[in-house]
């Protein structure tokens, strides 16, 4: 229950954080509207308004625990660069895995205990849906505290249901999806 | 080449009429709500082909909005069946 | 201001300040008939108790007959037609809207046959 | 031709999902299948051109509707009781 | 032309990949699998399809310079990523609401969460 | 009738509503059924104003003559709200009678009745 | 004296101001009761006099238009668009003018009598803002020319009766009687959003003169008039649909029952406004006037039997409503099954139709007054039951003078209003069949035997114990109480006066369907 | 109770976009398909996002009902307002003054298809926000009270 | 009994509905003289793209009013049912 109180300067940073991320999805659905770029000026005026408003009421919500290293434009970069990149290869290939299952139905499923080091919420966030949406594996429930993953694995490796934790990188195959998320989120 | 979009609505409106089936049978409430989860993300690609389709722009916003908003309505389902609520 | 007061159906008249004039005429003449009375009644003395053949007379409450009392010969003259109509208030409301679609059902059925 | 294949479909759904509504006795169940109706309702004011419809008719079937209903369902009975 | 044919390969692929969820959503013997066959496949044939939209979108817009291409392309790609964030999350509350409930996973050969006692 | 496709769905509607109205003694399930019944309508009067290969009456890049018409939408947007203001009120009705009767059969729901 | 802008667009304030009112209430709510009631008090206030203004100019100009969104407020049809009205016409002619008055009086004394009747109670600036929303509903009803804007309203009122009906939650009692309330009105509802749907799939429009001009009697149409009477019929508690109607009177708080009443007879007025104004001629007036008539004479049959044996003083009270209504269905009725023969018309219908809508009028004003009395002995007493009443004429000496008023009135005794208006149906339905009349009179015999046991066991009797420190009501009870018997006892003194000035003309209005139509559609 | 971690993140991220998407909708009320009653819904059904991801008693510091009703009673009130105003002007109510009137809202519109432009429409647009707020805080007071009922129930 | 008798009128509202389907033909409407004037002048009386706006706020505009007040009249209906209790309350209970 115990959130981080914010310092004193945050309310400030959280509140310009939300208006750009909300004046660029106000943007971005408001593409072609116009001759200033790609939007008319009408628009540009009511997006700055309307995100100026979204901003007011939540502002509290975005940065809930206070932390703040999402204000770096650099990394707001990288997440497309992580979701075209190795994320996709992942998702075809676990596309690929649950197309094989299905028709052959050949399973060995299992909930496992998964740790990592991963403390902030975004990061967490990005690995239980990474983890989703990739080879096998939903993710299940959450340790509030640890941070430990329970994940349902469809197919249980051999000897893994031995070990009591697994560290998160043995999940993915291809590219160390916990590694970008690190370099994204921590 | 005949058009392509119309046979890949139809398909996915009978993939949607199979989910039925799952909601039928499903044993326990979870499995419905999974069955019910399914045919959201089906009808919205469909919404979003059928948008096409009409050469309406401005239709694929129902399907923003069906996407975000089902989400909750799932939420609200798991939280009771999780005896949470 | 002539207020017009005969009120006509076009088959018969109705005089209401005719009826009010008579009205204040028999409350003249019950007025005269009350003043013929006995003057040496006393309000509060024995003359104001009731006899009861002698006996005691009940506590106030007793002497009030309640309401489901009344009109008991009434209720029960037709007890047949009540023994029909009250239980069709069941109180259900599904009960309720059935009735309302019967007599939609019903009305469907006069109006498109005749 | 297959305009209609696809409109009989939505439709044979539409009353599939209004008889499991009526079929469920775990009122969950009935909720869930109330809120696939709404859905496919809203599919079929799309197919009917009438886009302010179906977004309204998401946004409250679908969202709405649905969590009024579960919470009401949660403050009273989940399941049916049998019929005497 | 090319375009018409990235298109319709991206469509059977989403139309694939949504049937292979369907299908798993009938086959499989317990929730958890069902899961996994419904939240990654139908989720990637979902934006798949609407990939192929967008492909569409790009490409005629490549031909007649009109804006309205660019808001049916874009519209669509904010659908899709709609569904793609919002169905991970929705089947992890299903998911964690089911084992709450419960339900077991049936041919499970180890469940660290049971033993958690959670 | 083949072509009355949509009309052919909203009777099955209706009467698929009017039997969960009808039959069923829970009354969140009946409420379950007012909105079933509340859909048809609505589908009833969409259908109404549709137009065969119109175009939603919206005025955007797309060019046609042939649009659907507007005001059927209109009215199915108020009633969609209505349905929603009315499906609340019916639930927090339900909810307080299970508090008070611990109960939400309606053939237990009959403390006022005759 | 008054703005011009307001005289122009006095129809749209009669409607806007109460429903302002109810929207800003919660908000002064917040500020203090007494502000809160003052306000209550000024908007029912200002709603009242738009009324009597609009009634006014109905009864001195004719009928009032009013379009909505319009450039002009009589620019019915846009010189445009082919002879078709498209926007929303608010069109009060005198029958509409009758029930305004009706409304914004009743109103205004029940809001009276409820500052101080509720004012120990919870949740008082919804309570009045539901008030304020259901006088606003009632009046929109009533002067709309518009089908749907009807159905609006009508779902207005329906969802604020049951919310008021619903009022006193700590019974549960009251909720159930509310859900049975609000069910029935949300399929009445229903039933007439479809009846709206199948005229306006078949002739494209939605306002009554517009229909009423081009309305045939096809299949699809019989079936839509059978389901907006049944929806309407349902609503305003004709038997064998009035069920619901003993449970939410009895339940409601007293000021709320005297204006759902109102809401009642709204209803009735949108029955009799769509059979004669939108029908008019089309339908087969024979068919439709005997089940009318026949709905009438087992709503009068019942409610009053039913009352005799009841033990609860409003539920009693509510099933003699229901009896009541059906006086003002056989008359009307008896005017629709003559409708077209206009020699049996001119010599009986008319008045028959006079009849029954001045006992629309009447028994808004002497049931109200009942109901408030009613109101007035349980907040005195605390009990509803008449078992557990007697010997209050001796404390409540006003609120007694008040209940025989209503009382004798209800039963149709001279010299009070419910004698003028039960002769003229007595007289005229004597012409049309003699049966008819013998049984209403037979029933008004029953409705003044069941209030002579309502007196002898409330008022009569011996002080009864448990009574001990009863009072005479508040001031603001009485008052409300007083306006309602003034009226009362004026419009029986002059019943002519009312026949004459009010009562013909609506009913002119409702047999004029052809002066109607040229009146909505030729104003261009 | 809460839900997990992931919910309550995903929660508060979705919350700021569906409320810009929804206040998009509102304002593109007379452009594309939607209006206030639709994006009212969508910004409600955000704040039942909020209300879902956590539990009863942390939602009352996050959302207050007072607020809420004062919002609906504010747009009820300026969509009667801006009807009202056409009173003034010599017009009708509900009279679209404001419509190619050149003022804010005001531009014409050529007749036939065109990609629409935000500035037209005359009053539609703020009836459009008058609802929207409406309906918002209307809908979000609704599953605000249910939930309320739940946690009496408990009690009790 | 009362099963009976819901299943009989069912089927008869079933039976005489089915008129719509059989009386009414659907895509091909056979007025649209209203809504033919709202498609050809509700662009540039209301300088709306969108007609539906245009009939919801402009031509039926007051409906809307209507429609908002039946939400805010559930909404206070919600509010009255929820409402804490007070002591006066209790006063005319039996």
């Amino acid at each position: 229950m115990h959130t981080p109180r914010p310092a004193r300067g945050d309310p400030v940073i959280a509140f310009f954080l939300t208006f750009f991320l909300s004046l660029f999805v106000y943007l971005i659905l408001t593409a072609g509207s116009g001759n200033v770029g790609f939007w008319s000026v009408s628009e540009l005026t009511a997006g700055v308004a309307l995100s100026l408003m979204t901003a007011a009421i939540a502002r509290k919500f975005l940065c809930r625990a206070g932390n703040y290293r999402m204000a770096n434009p650099l990394r707001f970069l990288l997440i497309p660069v992580y979701v075209i990149g190795p994320f996709f290869l992942e998702v075809i290939k676990a596309n690929l895995d649950v197309a094989y299952r299905v028709i052959t139905m050949r399973i060995r499923p299992g909930i496992i205990r998964v740790s990592s080091d991963l403390k902030s919420d975004l990061g967490i966030f990005m690995l239980a849906n990474s983890i989703t949406l990739t080879p096998g594996t939903i993710t299940v429930d959450i340790d509030e505290k640890t941070h430990d993953l329970y994940i349902h694995n469809i197919n249980v490796g051999a000897g893994d249901e031995d070990k009591p934790v697994i560290p998160d990188y043995e999940l993915f195959s291809i590219s160390d999806l916990p590694k970008w998320i690190r370099r994204i989120a921590e | 080449m005949i058009d392509p979009w119309y046979p890949a609505v139809l398909i996915l409106i009978i993939l949607i009429c199979l989910c039925f089936a799952r909601l039928i049978l499903g044993p326990t409430p979870a499995d419905r709500v999974v069955a019910v989860d399914t045919v959201n993300t089906l009808t919205v690609a469909s919404l979003v082909i059928l948008g096409l389709i009409y050469r309406e722009v401005i239709f694929i916003d129902v399907a923003i909005v069906y996407a975000l908003l089902s989400f909750v309505s799932t939420l609200f389902i798991a939280k009771y069946i999780g005896g949470e609520l | 201001m002539a207020l017009p007061t005969v009120l006509s159906s076009g088959y018969g008249l109705w005089d209401p300040i005719l009826w009010v004039i008579a009205f204040i005429i028999g409350i003249v003449i019950a007025w005269m008939l009350w003043k013929s009375g006995v003057s040496s009644y006393k309000k509060g003395s024995e003359q104001g108790r009731p006899y009861l053949s002698g006996n005691a007379e009940p506590a106030k409450g007793e002497v009030h007959i309640r309401a489901s009392n009344l009109y008991w010969g009434f209720t029960e003259g037709i007890k047949g037609y009540y023994q029909r109509v009250v239980p069709l208030h069941t109180g259900i409301a599904t009960d309720y809207l059935l009735w309302i679609f019967w007599v939609t059902g019903i009305l469907l059925i006069i109006v498109m046959v005749v | 031709m297959i305009e209609t294949i696809i409109h009989v479909l939505v439709i044979a759904g539409l009353v599939v999902s209004a008889i499991l509504v009526f079929h469920f006795r775990d009122l969950l169940a009935a909720a869930l299948a109330s809120a696939l109706f709404s859905f496919l309702i809203s599919l079929e004011f799309y197919i009917l051109q009438a886009p302010d419809v179906a977004i309204s008719q998401a946004a409250i079937g679908a969202g709405l509707t649905t969590a009024i209903f579960i919470l009401a369902i949660r403050s009273t009975k989940r399941y049916e009781e049998d019929i005497p | 032309m090319i375009s018409e044919w990235i298109i319709v390969a991206f469509l059977s692929i989403g139309i694939t990949f949504n049937a292979l969820g369907v299908i798993g959503l009938l086959r499989f013997p317990d929730l958890y699998t069902r899961m996994h066959a419904t939240t990654k496949a139908t989720t990637f044939g979902s934006v798949f399809t609407s990939l192929a939209v967008i492909v569409y979108a790009i490409s005629l817009y490549l031909n007649t310079i009109d804006p309205q291409f660019i808001v049916l392309g874009i519209h669509s790609l904010v659908a899709a990523m709609a569904l793609a964030f919002t169905n991970a999350v929705g089947s992890h509350a299903i998911a964690r609401a089911a084992h709450r409930s419960g339900i077991l996973p049936a041919p499970a050969v180890i469940d660290r969460l049971k033993e958690a006692g959670q | 009738m083949f072509w009355n496709l949509p009309y052919v769905a909203v009777v099955l509607l209706t009467v698929i509503g009017l039997a969960t109205i009808l039959l069923k003694r829970n009354l969140i399930k009946i409420f379950f059924g007012v909105g079933i019944l509340t859909s048809a309508v609505n589908l009833f009067i969409i259908a109404l104003g549709y137009r065969e290969g119109g175009i939603a009456p919206i005025y955007t890049y797309a060019a046609s003559e042939n649009m659907v018409m507007a005001t059927p939408q209109a009215l199915t947007l108020t009633s969609i709200v209505i349905g929603v203001a009315t499906t609340a009120l019916m639930l927090s009705f339900a909810v307080i009678i299970y508090k008070t009767y611990g109960t939400v059969n309606v053939d237990e729901i009959r403390e006022l009745k005759e | 004296m008054i703005p011009g802008f307001i005289a122009t667009n006095a129809p749209a304030l009669l409607i806007a101001v109460p429903l302002l009112g109810a929207f800003l209430s919660p908000v002064i709510g917040i500020i203090s009761r007494d502000a809160r009631a003052l306000w209550v008090l000024a908007i029912i206030t200002l709603t009242a006099i738009i009324g009597y203004f609009v009634a006014f100019l109905v009864y001195t100009e004719g009928t009032v238009l009013y379009v909505f969104g319009a450039a002009e407020t009589a620019l019915t049809v846009p010189p445009d668009s082919g002879g078709i009205p498209i926007r929303i016409i608010f069109a009060i002619d005198a029958m509409s003018a009758l029930m305004v008055i009706i409304a914004v009086t009743v109103g205004f004394a029940v809001i009276l009598y409820s500052l101080s009747s509720d004012s120990r109670r919870s949740g008082l600036e919804a309570y009045y803002t539901i008030f304020l929303l259901m006088i606003g509903a009632v009046l929109g009803m009533v002067s709309t020319g518009d089908l749907f804007n009807f159905f609006v309203f009508l779902e207005i009122s329906s969802l604020a009766s049951a919310g008021l009906v619903a009022y006193k939650v700590e019974r549960g009692l009251a909720v159930e009687a509310g859900l049975k309330y609000l069910l029935v009105s949300t399929i009445g509802g229903i039933f007439f959003l479809f009846a709206i749907g199948i005229l306006y799939g078949q002739y494209n429009a939605l306002n009554i003169a517009m229909l009423a001009e081009v309305i045939q009697w096809t299949p699809l149409d019989k079936l839509a008039l059978v389901l907006i009477i049944a929806a309407l019929a349902a609503k305003c508690g004709a038997v064998p649909m009035h069920f619901w109607t003993p449970d939410a009177y009895s339940m409601a708080p007293s000021a709320v029952t005297a204006m759902l009443v109102v809401a009642s007879q709204a209803s009735l007025y949108g029955l009799f406004r769509i059979c004669f104004t939108l029908y008019g001629m089309t339908l087969s007036y024979v068919t439709i006037g005997w089940v009318i008539i026949i709905l009438g004479l087992l709503s009068m049959i019942v409610g009053v039997t039913m009352a005799i044996p009841q033990k609860d003083i409003k539920r009693l009270m509510a099933y003699h409503a229901v009896s009541q209504t059906g006086y003002m269905l056989l008359g009307v009725g008896v005017g629709l099954a003559v409708l077209g023969d206009q020699a049996l018309l001119s010599s009986y219908g008319t008045t028959a139709m006079e009849g029954g809508i001045f006992h629309i009028f009447n028994h808004a004003m002497y049931k109200g007054l009942l109901f408030l009395t009613a109101g007035a002995i349980i907040y005195q007493v605390g009990t509803s039951d008449l078992n557990r009443m007697g010997g209050l004429g001796h404390k409540m000496k006003w609120t007694m003078i008040f209940f025989i008023i209503g009382a004798l009135a209800i039963a149709g005794i001279p010299p009070f209003n419910g004698f003028a208006s039960k002769f003229l149906i007595y007289e005229s339905v004597f012409a049309f069949s003699p049966i008819l009349s013998i049984i209403a009179m037979v029933v008004s015999i029953l409705t003044l035997a069941s209030f002579v046991k309502v007196f002898h066991s409330v008022f009569m009797g011996p002080p009864l114990p448990e009574h001990e420190n009863v009072k005479e009501a508040p001031h603001t009870m009485l008052i409300g109480m007083t306006i309602l018997a003034a009226l009362v006892i004026i419009s029986g003194i002059f019943p002519e006066f009312f026949i004459q000035n009010l009562i013909a003309p609506a009913a002119n209005a409702l047999i004029d369907q052809a002066g109607y139509i040229a009146t909505v559609l030729g104003g261009a | 109770m809460r839900m997990s971690k992931i919910v309550r993140f995903s929660a508060d991220v979705l919350f700021g976009a569906i409320l810009i998407f929804g206040f998009y909708i509102i304002l593109h009320g007379h452009l594309t398909p939607g209006g206030g009653f639709q994006g009212g819904a969508v910004v409600a059904t955000g704040a039942a996002l909020v209300i879902v991801a956590y539990s009863y008693e942390e939602v009352l510091h996050m959302i207050k009902k007072a607020g809420l009703m004062l919002q609906e009673s504010a747009g009820l009130v300026m969509f009667a307002g801006v009807a009202l105003i056409a009173l003034g002007l010599g017009t009708t109510f509900f009279f679209n003054y404001l419509a190619n009137s050149g003022l804010l809202f005001g531009m014409s519109v050529p007749f036939g298809p065109n990609p629409g432009e935000l500035n037209t429409g005359g009053v539609l647009p703020l009836m459009n926000i008058a609802v929207g707020i409406e309906v918002w805080g209307g809908l979000a007071i609704v599953i605000l009270y249910m939930l309320s009922g739940i946690s009496k129930a408990e009690e009790a | 009994m009362r099963k009976e008798l819901s299943i009989l009128i069912i089927v008869i509202l079933g039976v005489f509905l089915a008129l719509i389907a059989v009386d009414l033909t659907f895509g091909a409407p056979d007025n649209s003289a209203m809504d033919d004037y709202f498609i050809r002048n509700g662009q540039e009386q209301a300088a709306t793209n969108n007609i539906v706006t245009t009939v919801v706020f402009d031509y039926r505009g007051f409906d809307t009013l209507g429609e908002s007040t039946v939400l805010f009249t559930a909404v206070i209906g919600v509010a009255l049912m929820y409402r804490k209790l007070v002591k006066g309350d209790a006063d005319e209970n039996e």
